[in-house]
């Protein structure tokens, strides 16, 4: 069974690699926001944080 | 109380340090008030690999590169920031009669700002968010302290890491933290100085050397700069934006390379 | 404007520094102005057997030990005091609320004094003379930008080195630097904290305390003194005899250690 | 012959120990001034530099 889990934005099935890991981003098929892998066992996606660009030396 | 001038020194290889102190000396015994800022990148992967934990670069997605800043790579970065370098450039100047003092933005609060609550980066061709990453940006200077120990004679010798909301040591990048301290300062000129003569029209070819940059069409030149140069160029528009004289890039690697930076070698963005 | 209350906290291991810091940021929100000088000679050991320059100890011939510090030893030393230490601590007091500013002996030339011209050692039986290692004594203090910053509502954090007047960084004792502090201040009180609860009649009963010396009769006390308790007895004496007002030797590892010292608890000098 | 050397004090000769190193401290055995070897090839000696207590850290 391919790793799915559900867009916690619009409920469609995400399908994820087999080889996904921690902290990967992830876009919904349907409604395409970005979703980060919070966990992987057992898989758990949230709506991943906004991020600019600034950054360290 | 003449304006002051801001300089930041590179921390990539190459940089010769003893250039860059006697022309701040120099500038120093003019009367002329004088805020070095200085980097230590290179210094802190040497220490990082030596004390085995190696250091991580990220790239962003839009190709912006950093130093993926966990709390023990934190911990080598103050030691070699603060103390190898800060103290090192200190002590040369103290030797040259400049009475210099050496502050990162924790100390006196001098550079605050928000820490990133998560960053992205590519790793191994996967996009990937990291939450615990101790970096951030300089939103807020206290001018106050650096124009008090000016006014006493001192020169300040600034370093990251920042101070983050949260009282956490924060990685931010120096040209960032060298043109909000010009902002704050109302300083007449920002002087960036790294292995590099300024903005290249092509780089690595050194004599495309862009003269001038006018803020109005800067988006031009953010497409010229490549990796880090990037970072100053946004640094340096945002300073003159924000009521800097004029932001310089120039050569560190040159006889008195704070003076033709002054005098216009290198890229003036106004 | 109060006197100022110097507290020295050495680097040994089993350190307490959240319980020194808590205890100095209640001391600080109680409008006291004090002044913390810190060590890091445990953590200094670690990295420099971890950079592969494992620390060197010599024994003078009237049983002083100190660290042998040739010009590699002193960048990891500043490394330590400086980068690690200095900063973890000033952190530390900035999350209290405290506006903690972390400076060296080398900042605005705070500790000043001669690099020992050479050094005698015992090693392997044979009396040696060491002429390039970068220790000394501190003779001068710059109470004038410690005074300036203390008005302005800031806390020095300090550390060594000092500057020799050849311009050098010198690895100079805590103690000595923190009493030399204490007199140029004209302290109320000077607070040396470490891993014992002061001095001990038979060391290592920890039962064994001595609650109080008078400095007219020193050399009993410096007769009981061991090894670095030595170097603390000669400079609380020194202290006493210079203006201030009592030295208290005391236990860094229990709780509110500064106000337990203050309330007399350890080994008063007076 | 063992390693001798002229007390530059007093010109009485100094007796050193085979396995004398750079930097040990001998006393001339005529006006006990304290010697320094500044060098053992050639063997060189002066006079010790004085040398109070206070130490680093």
């Amino acid at each position: 069974m391919a790793k799915q889990v559900e867009c916690p934005e619009c409920g469609a099935t995400v399908e994820l690699d087999d080889d996904v890991i921690s902290g990967e981003i992830v876009e919904c098929p349907d409604c395409a926001v970005e979703l980060e892998v919070t966990s992987v066992d057992p898989l758990e996606v949230e709506l991943a944080p906004e991020e600019d660009e600034d950054w360290g030396e | 109380m003449g304006q002051a001038i801001v300089v930041k020194v590179g921390g990539s290889a190459g940089i010769d340090y003893d250039a860059v102190c006697a022309d701040v000396a120099g500038l120093v015994a003019e009367g002329r008030r004088v805020v070095l800022v200085h980097g230590g990148s290179a210094e802190t992967n040497r220490v990082a690999e030596a004390l085995g934990h190696p250091p991580q670069f990220v790239t962003s997605e839009s190709g912006f590169q950093s130093r993926r800043t966990d709390r023990q790579t934190m911990e080598i970065f103050t030691m070699v920031y603060c103390g190898k370098m800060n103290k090192m450039i200190v002590g040369k100047l103290q030797a040259l009669g400049v009475n210099a003092i050496g502050l990162s933005g924790l100390d006196g609060r001098l550079l605050r700002g928000p820490r990133k609550k998560a960053i992205r980066a590519v790793i191994d061709g996967k996009r990937i968010s990291i939450r615990d990453d101790l970096s951030g940006k300089v939103e807020k200077v206290n001018s106050d302290l650096l124009t008090l120990l000016m006014d006493a004679g001192y020169t300040p010798v600034m370093s990251p890491p920042a101070l983050s909301y949260e009282n956490e040591a924060i990685n931010v990048d120096g040209d960032r933290a060298a043109a909000a301290i010009a902002q704050a300062l109302a300083a007449e000129a920002l002087v960036l100085l790294s292995n590099v003569p300024g903005l290249l029209r092509d780089f690595p070819d050194e004599s495309s050397l862009v003269p001038r940059v006018d803020v109005a069409r800067a988006e031009e030149a953010m497409a010229l700069a490549q990796g880090r140069m990037k970072v100053k160029v946004l640094g340096a528009v945002e300073a003159v934006q924000a009521g800097v004289g004029r932001v310089v890039l120039a050569d560190a690697r040159v006889e008195q390379p704070v003076r033709k930076a002054l005098a216009g070698h290198g890229t003036t963005v106004q």
